[in-house]
């Protein structure tokens, strides 16, 4: 005999305001099965998780329907109510009225019609309930994370601090990513590399750190608390633990017209590099594409004059297998390709530069050695015009649609740095709209302004093109309600930000989701911004959506944080909600075996006593560990042997008959 | 047929399909514009005033018969708000109406003064389109 | 007033009071967090869309539609994430397979098509929800009642 | 007794005539197949067809009916009953086999405890036979003493030369004649006339060459020794290619069996009938299982009740009238003759 | 076929003395010429009464499972028809056969009469058939008199539209006949009812499936549906019913029985041929088979066993479900 409790809560107004509560409850109170029925302000709070205890224990509740916001919310919250009650938590149904119904229905007859039936599915699908207990899996104590950037960087080293090993995976031959390239930081225009430097440091020498740079993660199957991973360790041709980074190799490599990565291509390099002087780890790689040795079997300097014998021309990609609790994606951000906006010019006119080009020239490390010069004749410029939004807040389908969030911020950081160093430049700023939320983030905008000059033009930049050895950009001054025509030197373009193309691979690897945009979907975009839907995988920096250095270290630290808590833990409740066969009305036909995406489906041949009829069958066995409860199995089974827990067939249909009465 | 100057505005969204909401007042379409200079009102106001509902100004003025229809507006802007068929829809709506002729003969002799080469083909259907 | 007139006045009263029934299968990880974005953006769409959480849209047994319209559904909807993006990977490819035959056979034995659709909805895609969701109804508004399939017990 | 006739070409007349005043069941096409359905202006009599796919038992039997009705409101359960049938109406063209197969569900359901929605069908229907067309080789009516000349019923008819002959048995026949008035004409030609005569005679003389003609019920019935025969060896091999479908149920004119099942409308739950076949492997299932778990017992089943354990409850009476439906309908051609041949005859004795 | 008749008899004896098989799977000889039922012999001497003719249509694969069984002793011959191999071959893909224990001779076939086609044809009482030396030509005795009839115009439907005469599976062939490859066009029916006008389509499967008695000939002489127990008949798979007491029974029934073996169906036409109210099923069948060939690619189930069906496996380039009614006639 089913006791069905019903529990409806106003969520202060965003249920109450649209939906008639007392009609819920009414309606709810003649439900068959159902012996109790109350609402409540908040039903997630305490005193609303209280009322819900107290009725399970005094009417011997076998099972509840709270109607409230969306399961993904608070399903958690009421099942562990119900538990702490006596109840198994999987008796707990939550009936969506909030996300599904109150927040978009404006008429409150047709909120509170759409209310009671919500509420009569999620009761006709509790009466089918059955507990449910979770197993356990194991936790192995090993994070992954993917991306040695500042990210990666910061989460690694939290996650070591709290004494578990990590590995990072790094595609390029360094760690550092994008911070490396920077030359000063806003608002405080401290210098990137000092403080990056030290925490790369940090992460080599921290001892349950494991680097493995100039690799790529290939396959990774598994689930939370224990991934797969298999990682291919590309041939860098230099041995890492023999090569002591002396340089010598670099200055003796007769092939230097590789492109300067580090750089963004403004110089060359030799075939053989480190990346740049504080490289993690500081050991020489060798551009396959370009050494002389590797493609004619000729050259072979490198070798001759390296006295730690690190050089190996045979050397292969590695593979290495590993086994993970958790992973951390980490994978960063590019610049968007800027020459597909024609009318800047940006592949014709090579004074038109992209920020992070304009970063390096700034670097004393960089291909300038820190002097602004103009790229194309390496002359002093006399006047910058600056374009923001290059790309940005775009929707033609040439950029983003979204704000890349650091632009402005750096622009404003570029335009004071040349003030300050070249009072002679002038420096011109066409912007859309200014946005410096942060904190002193307006105070140096503004101090941009004011201090330094720098001219702030409301408007964009229709065209730029060359003229008599300089630029010309054409451009609209909105309130001065003209069309402006500036002769200049150099243009620099704030081109928007998008997920490191690598994000998309790697997110499908994971089985975590990902959006239009390709950043990566976090579980909640509130309540967990740093982790994945999918269990186990986290999510650091500008994978998850544009953000500044301040922001992305604290997302580092707060999804070691998430990792660390993961890790602790001895071993995992895994998903109740798995696929279950019954093996009277198995065929042993292996469909299901054959669409489980987890290797979850055995079969076994043994004796089945079909109510007194003994017959050896082929049967499947489904391994609950690892089914994830996907329920592709259930539909390929044409006797519906198959069967999922907590989302059954007859569960689902009753669903679906409660809707339709 | 009478309409008030918010009416006029809606035909006109109604005539172009543009979403003029969208603009978020950027500038890219004057910034590109190259008849910026002969426009009293230029590319981003035409579509501020139509989204005010403020175009009677505009349909007087002669300043979309300034546009050359050469899209660059159109093909930058980054939001989609494609501010010359805002301009081709006050040109259709100028059309309709009788007697709004902004072509009138008065003008051929100084227009073939101006520029001996002018194509007659080019004023006959200037002529035909806008003068009813 | 003629008996015709009775008739049509019936008529149009029943087509005004007229509301579809219309059952969305979204699937855990996209189209349901799909759904509450589109809540929490309060981005509308027909409150004659009543929607069921499956895991994964690959769940959905064609059964489950059947008995939709055996119920009196005017419509049915699933919704997954978008192909490639399956949280399990590889279900939404099978769901695919298995809604197209499904459609075909329920388009060859006469019954309108478009009473039944696929739609795949990401997590981020609140917007895209809501406008799945209205046009469906729109459609599901201009095919009318559904008549075809149907168990007659269950309308009397 | 006097006949009453009209011909063929005039039998819309008739059906109109009776439809004025109540349903009439005939056997009617629906895409190249006949069963019994009500009559509609349009629809044709085929006299040539001899059997219908469903026998004549479902218009007083039919397939599924519900039987009662439970409404839920609120927490009171309102119970609604289903009214047995008090219209009458009227089977036409019912032959002799089928009007046979009515008196084997008669012994069934009228006796205690009296099928209620059974009786009131039976009551308010008025069953107008006909003598069968040409017989096939499957028919083998005769074996269980049935006149297929003389069909009975309420009205007997008997077509011969164009024209339908119909002769009253009961009052109920009586008065269903009387009521259509001059539709149907009065005749002089008593049923010793050459021609109604001759019509028998010729039917005769087919049936007594059809091959199953000499088929005896010997070695089934009453006198048999049930467990003998229950325990024959030749059961396994019979059985052997029964695919435990429910065709010859369905189809036989007095397989009896029903299942009572519900179906919540979610408006109102129906408890309802529909017919069941002993040759499913969910028949009469109980909590621990079949008490016929293996397909052998089933079929045994189905045929040791037709000619044993009806003949022992009822005085002797076979539940089969030989109207050969099962011959021509079973997937595997396995039917009761074949079994009748296997088991039957003096030697097993 | 009296030939071949002989041969399989012969041969069936042979193996079945020698201690080779211990039962045999094929027709026995009837009351009638057309009414030979599948049997399983399991004597020698009762071999006497297998027949292989015109009116052996019945498929015995399925049989097999049974026959097969884990705890069925010793090895059985059965005669599989060449359309009756794919049959077995999609059982052996599904697990459901034991190879191990199941000899195979695969008898030629000509193709099987349909006594129904016979009796439309107008002759009844039939008490004889005669096959005429022509093979062409079947002489039918009946009560009323005897008439001839052409073989093509009484095929069974599986025959009409023939897969071919090549035995996809077999330990020996029993054949005096050459594979011609399939025979007409068995798409034909699909396409004119695609043709239609979707009021078109539903009247006719409204006037076809309203026929339906629910009987379960088509899905118990179904290879492909040889689930241990049907969620038609499992009352608590929540679709359970027994009989059409609405005409969406009907539809669901039939839809979700073409929907369950869609991609393992092979075609063999078993249910049209048992439909008592003479639904032409295989449309259904035939319309999954069709799809199948034309979205995903051609697809014969059971050509050969261990293939991966359609419904289980898929592409990324799939096309969408919402698109289907946007396809042409071709």
């Amino acid at each position: 005999m089913h006791k069905i409790g019903v529990f409806v809560c106003w969520c202060g107004s965003n249920i109450a305001a649209t939906v008639d509560i007392d009609r819920v409850v009414a309606e709810a109170k003649v439900q068959p099965g159902v012996v109790f029925a109350k609402d409540y302000q908040y039903m997630c709070s305490e005193a609303g998780q209280n009322i819900i205890k107290d009725a399970i224990k005094e009417y011997g509740l076998t099972g509840i329907v709270v109607c409230s916001c969306s399961p993904r919310m608070h399903e958690a919250t009421f099942r562990k109510a119900a538990s702490q009650a006596g109840l198994n938590p999987f008796m707990v149904e939550i009936a969506n009225i909030r996300e599904h119904c109150s927040w978009i229905h404006k008429d409150k007859e047709e909120g509170t019609e759409k209310a009671c039936v919500l509420m009569r599915a999620a009761v006709a699908k509790v009466t089918l309930n059955t507990p449910l207990k979770a197993g356990e899996s194991k936790v192995v104590k090993r994070a992954l994370v993917i991306g040695g950037g500042i990210a990666g960087i910061q989460t690694a080293l939290d996650i070591a601090d709290a004494g578990f090993p990590v590995d990072i995976v790094e595609k390029n031959a360094t760690i550092g990513g994008r911070m490396a390239q920077l030359d000063k930081t806003f608002p405080t225009l401290d210098c990137s590399s000092c403080i990056l430097t030290p925490k790369m440091v940090e992460a080599k020498s921290n001892e349950n750190i494991r680097l493995i740079t100039y690799a790529e993660v290939e396959e990774v199957s598994g689930f939370v608390g224990s991934f797969k991973a298999k990682i291919r360790k590309k041939a860098r041709y230099v041995k890492e633990d023999v090569c002591t980074g002396c340089g010598v190799c670099m200055s003796k490599c007769p092939s230097k017209k590789g492109l300067n990565e580090f750089n963004m291509g403004l110089n060359n390099r030799p075939a053989i590099y480190i990346p740049f002087a504080q490289a993690i780890p500081n050991v020489a790689v060798i551009d396959s594409t370009q050494c002389i040795k590797l493609n004619t079997g000729k050259c072979g300097l490198c070798e001759k004059v390296c006295t730690a014998k690190a050089i190996d021309y045979t050397q292969q990609d590695e593979f290495i297998e590993e086994e993970y609790g958790a992973i951390v994606m980490a994978t960063g951000f590019r610049p968007i390709d800027a020459s597909k906006f024609d009318e800047y010019s940006y592949s014709t006119c090579k004074d038109v530069v992209t920020s992070l080009e304009l970063e390096r020239i700034m670097n004393a490390a960089g291909p300038t050695g820190g002097v602004l010069l103009r790229p194309s004749d390496g002359k002093h410029p006399h006047s910058i015009v600056f374009i923001q939004c290059v790309g940005s807040r775009d929707v033609s389908g040439r950029g983003k649609p979204y704000c890349s969030k650091i632009c402005c911020m750096y622009t404003a950081k570029h335009a004071m740095l040349i003030r300050d160093k070249y009072p002679d430049v002038e420096v011109h700023v066409f912007y859309i709209d200014v946005r410096t939320p942060g904190k002193n983030f307006d105070e140096f905008y503004r101090r941009a302004a004011e201090q330094y000059d720098v001219d702030y033009i409301k408007g964009q930049v229709g065209k730029v093109w060359e003229e008599d050895g300089h630029l010309v950009v054409r451009g609209v001054d909105l309130i001065a309600n003209e069309q402006i025509i500036l002769n200049t030197d150099m243009v620099v373009l704030a081109t928007a930000i998008e997920p490191d193309p690598t994000a998309r691979k790697v997110a499908n690897m994971l089985t975590a989701s990902i959006d239009t945009n390709d950043f990566i979907t976090e579980a909640h975009p509130k309540l967990r911004p740093v982790e994945s839907p999918t269990a186990g995988i986290f999510l650091s920096g500008v994978c998850q959506g544009p953000k500044d250095i301040p922001e992305t270290v604290s997302q580092a630290g707060a999804a070691a944080s998430k990792v660390i808590g993961l890790l602790c833990k001895d071993k995992l409740t895994t998903n109740p909600c798995v696929a279950h066969s019954d093996e009277l009305l198995c065929n042993g036909c292996s469909c299901c075996e054959k669409v489980c995406p987890y290797g979850a489906i055995s079969y076994d041949t043994h004796l089945i006593n079909d109510h007194g009829v003994k017959e050896t069958r082929r049967v499947a066995l489904v391994n609950e560990a690892l089914c994830q409860g996907c329920g592709a199995c259930t539909v390929v089974c044409p006797s519906g042997a198959m069967d999922l827990k907590g989302f059954s067939n007859k569960q689902i249909m009753a669903e679906v008959e409660a809707i339709c009465l | 047929m009478h309409q008030t100057e918010k009416e006029t505005a809606e035909l006109i969204k109604q005539i172009s399909g543009s979403d003029v909401k969208k603009c978020m007042k950027c500038g890219k379409c004057s910034a590109t514009c190259p008849a910026y200079g002969e426009m009293k009102f230029h590319p981003h106001q035409f579509v501020t005033m139509v989204a005010h509902g403020k175009v009677d100004e505009l349909l007087r003025d002669g300043t979309v018969t300034r546009c050359l229809s050469c899209f660059a507006c159109v093909e930058r802007c980054p939001r989609g708000v494609e501010p010359a068929n805002v301009v081709a829809a006050i040109r259709v709506l100028a059309e309709r109406e009788q007697g709004g002729s902004n072509f009138v003969p008065d003008e051929v002799p100084a227009l073939i003064a101006a520029d001996n080469e002018i194509p007659q083909q080019a004023l006959v259907s200037a002529f035909r389109r806008y003068r009813k | 007033m003629s008996v015709n007139d009775t008739v049509d006045t019936a008529v149009n009263a029943a087509a005004k009071e007229w509301k579809p029934k219309i059952v969305a299968f979204c699937c855990n990880w996209c189209s349901y967090a799909g759904a509450d974005l589109a809540g929490s953006s309060r981005l509308s769409y027909p409150a004659d869309v009543k929607i069921i959480r499956v895991p994964c849209s690959c769940r959905v047994n064609p059964m489950f539609i059947l008995k939709a319209f055996e119920r009196g559904a005017d419509g049915v909807i699933l919704c997954g994430c978008h192909p490639g993006d399956c949280h399990y990977s590889t279900g939404n490819y099978y769901t695919r397979r298995r809604m197209t035959l499904l459609f075909s056979m329920l388009d060859y034995i006469g019954v309108e098509r478009e009473r039944t659709r696929v739609e795949w909805v990401s997590a981020a895609e609140g917007a895209r929800f809501s406008k799945v969701m209205n046009d469906f109804v729109a459609k599901i508004h201009e095919l009318g009642e559904n008549v075809k399939v149907g168990d007659l017990r269950c309308k009397q | 007794m006097s006949l009453k006739k009209i011909a063929l070409t005039e039998l819309d007349r008739f059906f109109s005539a009776i439809a004025l005043k109540k349903k009439i069941y005939l056997p009617v096409e629906k895409a190249g197949q006949y069963d019994y359905a009500p009559w509609e202006p349009g629809i044709t009599y085929h006299p040539e067809v001899l059997h219908t796919v469903k026998s004549a038992k479902s218009v007083f039997f039919p397939q599924s009916e519900d039987l009662v009705r439970y409404k839920r409101s609120g927490l009171s359960l309102a119970i609604t009953e289903v009214p047995p049938e008090d219209e009458e109406f009227v089977v036409f063209g019912v032959h002799a086999c089928d009007v046979k197969g009515f008196e084997v569900l008669d012994r069934v359901f009228l006796s205690d405890p009296v099928d209620t929605f059974y009786k009131a069908r039976r009551e308010h229907g008025t069953v107008v036979s006909v003598m069968c067309p040409q017989p096939e080789e499957t028919c083998f009516c005769e074996t269980f003493g049935i006149d297929a000349e003389n069909p009975g019923a309420d009205v007997q008819a008997r077509i011969c030369e164009g024209t339908l002959y119909m002769e009253a048995l009961t009052g109920k026949g009586e008065a269903l004649l009387e009521e259509l008035g001059g539709i149907v004409a009065e005749t002089n030609e008593g049923k010793d006339s050459e021609a109604y005569a001759k019509a028998a005679e010729e039917h005769k003389k087919i049936m007594e060459k059809l091959p199953l003609a000499g088929l005896t019920t010997d070695g089934f019935g009453a006198e048999a020794d049930l467990l003998t025969l229950f325990n024959r060896p030749e059961w396994k091999e019979l059985s052997s290619s029964c695919l435990g479908c429910g065709t010859c149920t369905y189809v036989c004119p007095t397989c009896q069996c029903y299942d009572i099942r519900e179906y919540n409308t979610g408006k109102d739950i129906r408890r309802f009938r529909v017919w069941d076949s002993c040759m499913y492997s969910d028949f009469t299932m109980m909590a621990h299982g079949s008490p016929r778990p293996d397909q052998l017992q089933r079929f045994r089943q189905r045929f040791m009740h037709k000619l044993k354990y009806y003949p022992d409850n009822y005085e002797g009476a076979f539940s089969c009238v030989g109207c050969g439906r099962c011959l021509q309908k079973c997937p595997v051609s396995m039917n009761i003759v074949k079994v009748m041949k296997t088991l039957g005859g003096a030697d097993h004795e | 076929m009296q030939a071949i008749s002989a041969k399989i008899i012969e041969r069936a004896k042979e193996l079945m003395r020698e201690g080779t098989v211990t039962k045999v799977a094929g027709w026995k000889a009837g009351e009638f010429f057309y009414d030979a039922e599948p049997n399983i012999f399991e004597t020698a001497e009762s071999l006497d009464g297998l027949v292989y003719n015109r009116f052996c249509a019945a498929n015995l694969s399925k049989y097999m499972i049974k026959n097969s069984a884990f705890e069925s002793a010793g090895k059985v011959l059965v005669i599989l028809k060449p359309c009756d191999t794919y049959s077995f071959n999609q059982l052996l893909t599904e697990h459901r056969i034991d190879r191990e224990k199941v000899y195979i001779i695969g008898a030629g076939c000509e193709g099987m009469c349909d006594i129904d086609r016979v009796r439309a044809l107008g002759f009844k009482g039939i008490t004889g058939i005669d096959e005429k030396g022509d093979g062409k030509t079947l002489v039918v005795h009946t009560l009323y008199g005897d008439g001839e009839v052409n073989i093509d115009d009484v095929l069974v439907n599986k025959c009409e539209f023939c897969k071919g005469k090549a035995h996809k599976i077999f330990d020996e062939l029993i054949s005096d006949n050459e594979d011609e490859g399939p025979r007409g066009d068995r798409f034909e029916g699909v396409r004119a009812l695609e043709a239609m006008s979707p009021e078109e389509r539903f009247a006719f499967w409204q006037g076809e499936l309203s026929k339906c008695i629910r009987c379960n000939a088509c899905r118990n002489a179904c290879p492909a549906c040889s689930c241990r127990k049907c969620v038609f008949d499992n009352a608590a798979s929540g679709v359970a019913s027994k009989a059409n007491t609405d005409s969406f029974e009907e539809k669901m029934f039939h839809i979700i029985r073409a929907f369950h073996v869609a991609g393992r169906c092979t075609d063999c036409g078993e249910c049209t041929r048992v439909c008592p109210q003479g639904i032409p099923l295989h449309l259904f069948n035939r319309k999954y088979i069709k799809d199948i060939d034309e979205f995903y690619g051609t697809y014969t189930a059971g050509e050969e066993a261990g293939q991966r069906g359609p419904l289980i496996t898929f592409t990324q380039e799939d096309r969408e479900p919402n698109s289907v009614s946007d396809k042409g006639g071709n």
